[in-house]
């Protein structure tokens, strides 16, 4: 037994290695497709229709729109399948295997089902908070998708105050989610809803302090040019007395307002089922998993804006920079969510008040000393 | 805005909210319901509901021969079986003074600590599971899987094993048993730093565990808890010392012993009694005696009019089983006392006052077993 | 007593359970086994599926419809016809109610002639309770032809021995339903 | 000991436990001085059997038979009490109050056999004091009188699922 367990183990190991650099070709593929593929869009960008469409409001709103929505509902169709896989790998599994090249296709396959599945609002529910809750999630993801410098032109709309911008509208997504926990009538939904409300009005006070202390180094305000002034060294290496503890500080209110575990109380599994969207199924459900991958993104490319560089990187074009930075910050919040356990929600609570809120007024005070000083 | 067209949910007067915990959430470990009273996140009173596995086991067990008792015992405790198959074992041989051989003692032995071992992982990943650590739980059950493979290996089945009965056990160890064992020991030792690492170390950890579902040594004893609850709150009782049956007196181990009484007391008496398990099973194969594995027994099983008590200490505390003998080949009645029915009228003791996302620890570190409970 | 942890150790320890995932993250065997596609080997005193063996050389199953394994069951899972009686007993129907069936082994360590086994096979669910019947024809290694066979030899041998022996021994072919599970239940009486 | 049961206590023996076991305290009661001879098992320095074990109640027909079982953490030994009753009028009061881990013990008891236990927080309230079984489960199935009501075969009953 032992002998044929070992040579399954060598067979495995086998076609393991095969999968890793079958791997590493596909992405070594993707990454030059996408160079390719940048090169093209932007030569695209000066032909006369494009350049009609950019100029004309109406058009140019809408084509912006356009590609940003099918963005993020593509991409994360992506993020899904790579944080199963990754957490699959990390809990001695194998994850999606099937659908698809190592059940890439798996996340589509899993869409098609939610989106045929039937709608069901509970007789009970309040049924226009019921329906309407989760786009009042998404919402907001989309818009602060907006301002997300993908490069110095790759934008949205290059707001001034895109920072702030970013940081208000995304709050708007606990009216979301308090929406839906109350709607749905359940006890189980409520309490999640409340937790979710409390724990994102209540992270947003650090969030939006950490983001003031790169602002305050900075000097601006809005995202592109905060991306733009790291073309030589990172914030955070430039800056890295003040900017390494405003990067943990960010990552921790960031895992926070994603809902994401240590702070995965408004869906705690084990105490409240899955919280506030215990009641959805079907296309309903799917659109909040897509807006929490969605805000996933986001708050990584926000991360990475602010610290890591925004588009710059050598060889590859800046947004393909950008988006591996990007899933790279992703894959970190996945590793610290499949590591360790959930806070308790008076814990969670204290932590904000008593240790985050101080702290990154600390480290907010020492930036703006700091940004005296560098500018100095 | 909301409530106009559609009822909402219920509050009381001074607006507290009843939850109903179960009979199927994720966490409660089988089937259990819990009705808390709640006051916003604050547990105001609880009621755990119980009996939706009674099968009516203790009168199955009085319309039987004695020699057919052993395999509804795997359905008592199903996480720690061959546990509750030696209770049972031991109840019909002390009813009977049926002798067991040296070896067979040893076997079960074997058997009982590499079952225990089995058990306290699936609680150590299911705890990990209930303070939110997903990852754990995964690591657990790959270790655990391989208790199962090698259990499978000596009885043939993964979950009710059904492989000691009265009078010894029916097969003897299989080829390559004893090395499986030790290397998968060996494994395990290396493995458990590595759980500490993970999850015992972690703040996170500590903050959801310590402090919370405090059980002094006085409610401990006044509810009469045993196993690895007694142990965390500092009483030193193992029946494995205090009555030692089969061949523990002649095994050198510790009984892990914590002051504390909160979840964390609980979850380090198991970690450590994972070790000393190992332990046992080391010094088991290096003592294993030759000779027979079983006695024999009658055909027909009459037993002298009496009652037979057997203790044992499964992996969740004091499982023992009181058997009456009427003379007849059946027994007259069978009565088990199940661990996780004592700690869990506990509960509503513990559950005053505690925040909802503490019942779940709470629960967890107590490590009941439904299918004993409801019997 | 327990020592309260500071702030800096319990950082320092958040990234070592990190290290825990990243180390089975790149450095240990995936366990998984793909079960419809892969599948486990299990060991060889595995309970699974009852088997009735067949012997060979004298051309019948070994099964000699003594009972022995219906009384032992805890459950009263298996019923039998037996076929002929005395040295050339045998069964000409065995049906196991596995519905029931525990798996126990009881009825296996019960058999003085070797003659029921438990198998390797483990796929035993069924879309309804009527297939979780076995009958002598699903137990028997070779199915109907076995079954035939096995009728056929005792039938033959019971035959030869009235032709030659006394008239005591006569007309043994009788069938006689022996074990029948209770209609209700049999769990509560 | 004898002086807080008085004429209660039937029979009273030390016993050998099985093997190495250290000896057990087994005793017979009627139901009167139950409770002053728990308390006195509980509280007195030479006993301080603080550890409630187990309970279990047996139909022998005519009479019900309980059993209780005691640990001492402290003396490192065991008592047993027998208790009597007449199964038409199975009346016994609570230790439920004495040690507290019987009360749940006491709630299967009066679920499984009928008995009733007098002082006990749920006495007198049959659907509150029923723990296994549902609170409008009528009769007591322990009794060897028992009757099941069968509502269907429960192996047999409905077959075709699809």
């Amino acid at each position: 037994m032992a002998a044929a367990n070992m040579t399954a183990g060598q067979d495995r190991r086998a076609v393991a290695a095969g999968q890793i650099t079958a791997g590493v070709i596909l992405l070594a593929a993707l990454l030059a497709l996408a160079s390719v593929g940048y090169h093209a869009v932007e030569r695209v960008r000066d032909t006369p229709v494009v350049a009609f469409i950019g100029e004309h409001p109406l058009l140019n709103a809408f084509a912006k729109s356009f590609i940003v929505a099918n963005f993020v509902t593509l991409h994360v169709l992506f993020l899904i399948w790579w944080e199963r896989k990754f957490a699959g790998w990390m809990q001695a599994r194998l994850g999606p295997k099937h659908v698809g090249w190592n059940g890439l296709a798996q996340t589509v396959a899993d869409a098609v089902k939610l989106l045929l599945k039937e709608d069901i609002i509970p007789a009970k529910a309040d049924g226009r908070l019921f329906v309407i809750a989760p786009f009042l999630v998404f919402m907001p993801t989309l818009l602060t998708f907006m301002v997300l410098p993908f490069s110095a032109s790759w934008v949205g709309y290059n707001f001034g105050l895109g920072a702030l911008f970013a940081l208000a509208v995304s709050t708007n997504v606990s009216l979301g989610i308090l929406a839906a926990g109350w709607g749905a009538n359940n006890k189980y939904s409520l309490l999640g809803g409340a937790r979710a409300c409390a724990q994102v009005l209540a992270y947003e006070v650090p969030l939006a302090i950490t983001v003031l202390a790169v602002v305050a180094v900075s000097g601006t305000v809005s995202l592109v040019d905060i991306g733009a002034q790291q073309s030589r060294w990172w914030n955070i290496v430039a800056h890295a007395p003040v900017m390494i503890p405003a990067f943990v500080l960010f990552l921790i209110c960031a895992l926070a307002e994603l809902n994401r575990t240590p702070f995965d109380l408004p869906e705690a599994e084990s105490e409240l089922v899955s919280g506030f969207h215990t009641e959805y199924s079907g296309m309903r459900f799917a659109f909040f998993y897509l807006a929490e991958f969605a805000n996933n993104f986001f708050m990584a490319g926000l991360a990475v804006t602010l610290f890591f560089g925004g588009w710059f990187g050598p060889l590859l074009p800046g947004p393909v920079w950008f988006t591996i930075k990007t899933v790279g910050l992703v894959t970190a919040m996945m590793w610290i969510r499949w590591t360790v356990p959930r806070f308790r929600v008076d814990q969670m609570m204290g932590f904000c008040w008593k240790v985050l809120v101080p702290a990154s007024l600390v480290v907010f005070c020492a930036s703006a000393l700091w940004g005296m000083w560098v500018q100095r | 805005m909301a409530g106009s067209e559609a009822a909402q949910v219920r509050l009381e007067p001074d607006g507290g909210m009843t939850v109903n915990l179960g009979p199927q959430p994720p966490s409660t470990h089988g089937v259990l319901r819990l009705m808390v009273q709640l006051d916003g996140e604050y547990v105001r009173s609880c009621e755990p509901v119980i009996g939706y596995l009674h099968r009516g086991l203790e009168r199955m067990f009085e319309a039987r021969p004695y020699r057919q008792l052993v395999p509804f015992t795997d359905r008592l405790d199903y996480l720690a079986s061959l546990n509750c198959n030696l209770a049972m074992s031991q109840a019909i041989e002390r009813l009977g003074s049926v002798a067991v051989p040296e070896r067979a003692q040893y076997i079960r032995v074997i058997l009982c600590e590499l079952n225990r071992l089995a058990s306290h992982l699936v609680f150590f990943g299911t705890f990990a599971q209930d303070v939110g650590a997903t990852t754990a739980f995964l690591y657990a059950f790959r270790e655990r899987e391989r208790i199962l493979d090698l259990l499978e290996a000596m009885t043939g089945a993964r979950l009710t094993y059904n492989w000691i009965r009265p009078g010894g056990v029916p097969a003897d160890l299989p080829e390559g048993f004893a090395e499986g064992v030790l290397s998968f020991v060996r494994d395990l030792l290396k493995e458990l730093p590595l759980y500490d690492r993970l999850l015992t170390n972690n703040p996170i950890f500590r903050m959801r565990t310590e402090g919370v579902g405090v059980i002094s040594r006085d409610v401990a004893v006044a509810f009469g808890a045993s196993g690895p609850v007694a142990r965390g709150s500092g009483l030193s009782y193992d029946i494995r010392k205090t009555e030692p049956y089969e061949v523990y007196d002649r095994l050198d181990f510790d009984v892990p012993v914590y002051d504390e009484g909160d979840c964390m007391a609980r979850y380090r008496v198991r970690m450590d009694e994972m070790c000393q398990s190992a332990r046992i099973l080391e010094q088991c194969f290096r003592d294993l005696p030759e000779g027979d594995i079983a006695t024999k027994m009658p055909k027909v099983f009459r037993p002298p009019a009496g009652d037979a008590y057997s203790r044992t200490e499964s992996p969740r505390g004091e499982l023992s089983v009181y058997m009456r003998s009427d003379g007849s080949p059946n027994p007259q009645r069978v009565h088990v006392r199940a661990p996780s029915f004592v700690h869990l009228s506990m509960l509503p003791c513990l559950l005053r006052g505690v925040k909802l996302a503490d019942v779940i620890a709470i629960l967890g570190s107590l490590d009941t077993v439904l299918g004993e409970v409801d019997r | 007593m327990r020592r309260k942890h500071g702030f800096w150790i319990g950082f320092v320890s958040v990234f070592r359970g990190l290290g825990v995932t990243l180390l089975n993250l790149v450095g240990r065997r995936k366990v998984t086994v793909q079960y419809p596609l892969e599948r486990p080997k299990v060991s060889p005193r595995y309970r699974g599926l009852f088997y009735l063996p067949f012997d060979e050389e004298a051309g019948r199953l070994k099964c000699v419809g003594c009972t022995l394994c219906a009384q032992a069951c805890p459950t009263k899972v298996i019923s039998m016809k037996k076929l002929g009686s005395g040295k050339h007993a045998g069964v000409s129907e065995f049906t196991m109610d596995l519905g029931r069936c525990m798996f126990c082994n009881l009825c296996i360590e019960a058999c003085p002639f070797d003659a029921i086994h438990m198998g390797p096979e483990y796929e035993l669910a069924s879309y309804n309770r009527n297939a979780s019947v076995f009958t002598i024809v699903d137990l028997a290694p070779g199915g109907a032809e076995a079954v035939r066979r096995n009728n056929a030899t005792i039938e033959a041998a019971i035959k030869a021995e009235n032709e030659t022996g006394g008239s005591e021994r006569k007309g043994h072919i009788a069938e006689v339903k022996l074990v029948v599970p209770p209609k209700t239940g049999g769990q509560e009486a | 000991m004898r002086a807080a049961g008085g004429d209660g206590i039937e029979a009273l023996a030390w016993q050998a436990g099985p093997r190495q076991q250290a000896e057990s305290l087994r005793m017979r009661v009627s139901a009167r001085v139950l409770r002053d001879v728990c308390r006195t098992l509980r509280d007195h320095p030479d006993l301080r059997f603080d550890y409630p074990g187990d309970l279990c109640g047996t139909d022998l027909g005519s009479e019900i038979h309980l059993w209780y079982r005691l640990w001492s953490h402290e003396h490192g030994r065991s008592a047993i009490i027998d208790v009597i009753l007449p199964s038409s009028d199975a009346v016994v009061p609570t230790v439920s109050d004495i040690w507290p881990g019987y009360d749940w013990h006491e709630r299967e008891c009066f679920d499984m056999l009928g008995v009733r236990f007098e002082g006990h927080p749920r006495d007198g309230d049959p659907a509150r004091m029923r723990i296994l079984l549902p609170e409008d489960w009528e009769g007591h199935p322990f009794r060897k009188d028992y009757q099941p009501v069968f509502s269907g075969d429960p192996l047999h009953g409905p077959q075709e699922t699809n």
